[in-house]
């Protein structure tokens, strides 16, 4: 005799401890396998591109530090550079090697924070993710030194910066990057080889090469399906293209995968700025911008690698001091695209390794 | 009034004082603990050390509003607290603090502890069925699952002991350890903790009310002094399954020198200390990966365990202690490691049409 | 410790880590009683208005990107721009600096050093005809005239005016929290 | 460094592939009509092209037409391009979906449909994805009155 079952409907979200946000998954289940899903999005949605719209140039960064909240700093370079491009500004070097270095730094912060949660989500209780946040914690004071706020920075300009780096941060920097790999070690000492992260996360949620690229995946998430793709290598801005590093890729595109590019992402992101740190230069932090940028009209679209994936800006200008069109490239939202292949089939509990795993910031899905 | 009145009512006092004491002394330990591990201070407002901090949260639970959702079975859901919460201080009817310094020295003690406590389960899968929860009814469907499933094992592994006292009195087995049985059934203990860590939800077998996936399992539609028995009735379950451990595997009230209440309450506290580290460093598994565990892995040990122990007794009865001793640590090890490298997990992805 | 690897060896291995926190020293600061020096550059809750400074210019409304700032200025008798309103509202401000940085002085308008500006509760509404409830404002957070001048504890961060920063103290950093950094 | 393509030699290549199709070929960018959008993107998706990977996909709303805005990239060969289409139809503006070709364009073209009230044929579950379903107007189109 069959028995009869029935499949039912479970809204996961958008409150829950584990959507990083208010985001919404209505799943389709049949006891704890998912047989469908549909995300739902919006209940962030601010209209920045519409609000970016009604306000000059200037008054636009503040708006790209509430897109990834948790990767300001990479925003405002790739906003900032996107109008550099329009209104051909050139940047002094010192400047550009001080972006790099709040981008590397910016990216292991954005890491850490992600692997975190996705370990939270796991089921570790907080030991990882406060473990990680120490290490956050110190990179964000280093923010707060230079940029006075921790959370959204406002610190890029074009052509450069508000102001100088202070002359604690440099110290406070090597310092850090010192005792930084150490901790990276502690951290995969307590994950790595846990054998039940590695029975949780190893063959789960597997996002094939081809899936990865056709449903347009970027940052760590398409170099873990074995994409060797990275804007700092494959088409250099700022001055990536002077440093020494290596592009982490894995082929197996599952949910350890993602975890494993992130910690050597680190470790490359320290390479980088010990590079970046020896070779800074003295000088002039500000190139020549006129006050009240009005750029000719015209299009741009430039990107950036960012903590999450590629980051690209998409503004028109008419020749006014307010662009035309103001558009993110938001690697988060496009990251979600294959969601559902990745899911359907796996548990409930899968269900959020894998969403952890991606590592999603709401403000910059909704925007 | 007789001595059996007299006898029953001083018991049942310090019984229940013991229990909500330490009940809420574990809750304070518990949280100072994992902050500690997490190097954060834990509670420390409350009180020298945050000492008060479990009962300023006692009382702030208790003065809650006690929501009952319109669309539940309010009968049920006004029970399953209950239903759950008495067998667990039932439980402790039985467990020796001292040389015969308990409530009922039953002639069948582990047999009534184990058959209480397994009521609990029904208490829970009430609370889920009732709140009319998808979360609810998920979380009360994994605690089914696993904790009948450990039920085996957990006794399985108690048998070893029983075998070798040869009774199923606690005090009994307490006076029969000269040496502390964990020595001489280190696989037993091995697998009594962790199918009693399944039975009683601790990381990582917390599936049920695992926060990150189904928010607080079969209790999220509870609130005021029904979640507050939900809760007392977790630490109250961690307390019995460290007291039974103490009892069965570590010596119990025994000890030299010190007063035997205090040799077992420090034993007690070992076990939870273990408990906490064990959840301050490790995530969850999965509901099949738990299954399998308990089926595929704990099963087939605690069998062997019980072979082993019988062909001990039978073979080698006057077999020196020390020499036994060496040979059950080695065995153990051997056959931790030569299961684990056996056994599949399975599962993973369903395909789906 | 390769040998019991996939038998609970990354377990161990884990569990030894998590120990040996127990003995480091910990990482939060339990706030009311302990509190950290803040950045030099802090952008904190308070925007502090110099009035004797100010030259009326409206650089600082104009730059704001959320129209906080509220300025109305008039021509005196002598010519000269002066400043008749002066009301920023602090519910509607970002705190992102631009305001700060606009200034042609670099002396009239500062952030402020203090971050602790929490009230429990909005007394006063503001409400207009025809508005919702999560369009009107809260008196108690729009600062007029001389509520935003320096006082005791309302102190000039040092943000885009270095020489406000060189009167506050050096940022606490845990990077340099003692007894931290042996592993 | 990604190359960009030579837009000149790309309409060359594509008159000749795909006979009767209209295009234009500006200096940043390929211009195609909106019917052909698919026929063009097909080709750009197979060899010898190979522009497998949709960067970014949005539009522009301009007085005269709404702008539809492709940047795409080849893994492989690490060349760029920009291809756009104009929806000359303000008041029913429409065009076939590009995401039985790029799965990363399901959630663009959703957006497009959102913000700009472009519909896209043929896609898998076209609705709203960040406002609701009701919401009157199109938000990032000029003539939305918003209160800035």
């Amino acid at each position: 005799m069959a028995i009869k079952t029935e499949s039912f409907i479970l809204n996961i979200g958008p409150q829950h401890p584990s959507t990083h946000g208010v985001f919404r998954l209505r799943l389709i289940l049949d006891g704890e396998v998912i047989t469908d899903l549909e995300p739902v999005f919006g209940y962030l949605h601010r209209g920045i591109e519409k609000l970016a719209e009604g306000r000059t140039y200037l008054q636009d960064i503040p708006f790209t530090d509430r897109l990834d909240y948790l990767g300001s700093m990479t925003n405002n370079h790739a906003y900032v550079m996107a109008v550099e491009k329009l209104a051909g500004i050139t940047v002094p070097e010192r400047a550009e090697y001080i972006r790099v270095i709040l981008d590397e730094l910016q990216r292991i912060a954005s890491h850490l924070a992600g692997l975190g949660f996705f370990l939270n989500d796991l089921g570790a209780l907080q030991t990882p993710l406060l473990y990680m946040f120490r290490e956050r914690e110190k990179i964000v004071e280093l923010f707060d030194m230079c940029s006075g706020q921790r959370l959204n920075y406002n610190y890029y300009r074009f052509g450069g910066f508000v102001q100088d780096l202070p002359e604690e941060f440099l110290p406070a920097l090597k310092k850090l990057l010192d005792t930084l790999p150490g901790f990276i070690d502690e951290y995969e000492q307590l994950i790595s080889t846990n054998e039940i992260v590695l029975i949780r996360t190893k063959g789960v949620g597997v996002l094939k090469r081809e899936l990865a690229i056709n449903s347009s995946a970027a940052g760590p998430v398409l170099r873990a399906s074995g994409v060797n793709w990275d804007i700092r290598r494959n088409d250099p801005y700022s001055i990536y293209d002077r440093f020494e590093f290596d592009i982490p890729t894995a082929q197996n595109g599952d949910t350890y995968d993602r975890y494993m590019v992130r910690i050597r992402e680190m470790r490359q992101s320290v390479r980088i700025l010990r590079q970046a740190v020896k070779d800074l230069p003295e000088g002039e932090i500000m190139g020549k911008a006129p006050k009240l940028l009005k750029p000719p009209a015209g299009e741009v679209y430039s990107r950036i690698e960012g903590p999450k994936g590629e980051l690209g800006f998409y503004l028109v200008s008419d020749g006014t001091d307010k662009p035309y069109r103001w558009r993110v490239r938001p690697p988060c939202l496009l990251n979600l695209s294959a969601l559902k292949d990745m899911v359907v089939g796996w548990k409930v509990a899968d269900l959020m390794a894998i969403f952890g795993s991606i590592d999603i910031v709401m403000g910059e899905v909704d925007r | 009034m007789s001595d059996f009145w007299v006898h029953l009512l001083v018991y049942l006092v310090i019984l229940f004082g013991f229990v909500i004491v330490s009940v809420l002394l574990f809750i304070w330990l518990e949280r100072r603990f994992i902050g500690r591990f997490q190097l954060r201070p834990g509670p420390n407002r409350a009180g020298p050390f945050g000492l008060l901090q479990p009962i300023a949260d006692a009382i702030k639970v208790l003065i809650k509003e006690d929501i009952i959702p319109t669309e539940s079975d309010k009968g049920v859901f006004w029970l399953a607290p209950l239903v759950a919460f008495v067998p667990v201080m039932l439980m402790f009817a039985a467990i020796p603090f001292a040389d015969g310094a308990m409530l009922v020295d039953l002639n069948i003690g582990i047999l009534y502890i184990l058959a209480v406590s397994s009521v609990t389960v029904i208490g829970i899968f009430m609370a889920g069925w009732s709140s009319n929860s998808k979360y609810s009814l998920l979380g009360a469907m994994r605690t089914i699952a696993q904790e009948v499933s450990y039920e085996i094992p957990l006794v399985l592994s108690i048998l070893g002991v029983v075998m070798l006292t040869g009774s199923l009195s606690m005090n009994e087995i307490v006076k029969a350890q000269s040496v502390p049985f964990v020595l001489l059934q280190p696989l037993g203990f091995f697998v009594y903790l962790s199918a009693a860590m399944a039975e009683i939800n601790r990381t990582p077998f917390d599936l049920l009310e695992a926060e990150s996936e189904i928010i607080a399992g079969f209790h999220t539609e509870y609130s005021g002094m029904k979640f507050g028995l939900f809760y007392l009735m977790e630490y109250a379950e961690v307390l019995a399954i460290s007291a039974i451990a103490t009892t069965l595997f570590l010596g119990g009230w025994q000890g030299p020198l010190l007063h035997p209440v205090i040799w077992f309450i420090t034993k007690v506290l070992i076990i939870f200390m273990f408990i906490i580290w064990v959840r301050a460093t490790i995530p969850r598994l999965r509901i099949d990966q738990v299954m399998a565990f308990g089926w595929k892995f704990l099963l087939p040990l605690s069998l062997a365990n019980l072979v082993i122990t019988a062909f001990e007794i039978l073979a080698a009865p006057d077999m020196n202690t020390a020499v036994l001793i060496g040979i059950n640590i080695a065995v153990m090890f051997g056959l931790i490691l030569l299961f684990s490298r056996f056994y599949k997990l399975g599962g993973g992805r369903v395909s789906v049409k | 410790m390769s040998a019991l690897s996939n038998t609970g060896g990354g377990i161990l291995k884990g569990m030894r880590l998590t120990f040996k926190h127990l003995f480091r020293p910990w990482i939060t600061v339990q706030y009311p009683e302990e509190k950290l020096t803040m950045s030099k550059r802090i952008r904190g809750t308070q925007v502090i208005w110099v009035k004797e400074t100010c030259i009326a210019c409206l650089a600082c409304a104009r730059a704001c990107p959320v129209k906080a700032i509220n300025m109305e200025v008039s021509r005196g008798e002598d010519r000269k721009l002066k400043v008749d309103h002066m009301s920023i509202d602090f519910g509607l401000c970002v705190f992102c600096g631009l305001c700060v940085e606009s200034c042609p002085t670099k002396t009239s308008i500062y952030m402020g050093y203090g971050y602790e500006t929490t009230t429990y509760r909005c007394t006063n509404v503001e409400k207009a005809e025809g508005q919702s409830r999560s369009e009107c404002r809260c008196r108690e957070l729009i600062l007029t005239g001389d509520e935003l001048a320096p006082s005791a504890t309302r102190v000039l961060s040092g943000y885009d005016r270095p020489d406000a920063a060189e009167k506050l103290a050096e940022q606490t950093l845990l990077i340099n929290k003692k007894g931290y950094f042996e592993r | 460094m990604t190359a960009v393509l030579d837009y000149q030699q790309l309409k060359a290549d594509l008159s000749k592939e795909l006979p009767g199709i209209e295009i234009q070929a500006e200096s940043s960018f390929l211009l195609a009509l909106p019917e052909d959008i698919h026929h063009v993107c097909q080709y750009l998706v197979s060899r010898p092209l190979q522009m497998d990977y949709l960067t970014n996909l949005t539009a522009a709303d301009y007085p005269e037409y709404i702008e539809i805005i492709f940047h795409l990239n080849s893994i492989v060969n690490n060349t760029a391009m920009t291809l756009k289409t104009r929806l000359t139809d303000k008041t029913n503006p429409k065009m076939a979906s590009v995401v039985d070709i790029w799965r990363g364009a399901e959630l663009q073209e959703r957006e497009i449909y959102d913000l700009f009230g472009v519909v896209f044929e043929n896609h898998i579950g076209l609705k709203r994805i960040f406002l609701w379903e009701g919401f009157e107007g199109y938000p990032l189109r000029k003539d939305f009155a918003n209160g800035h």
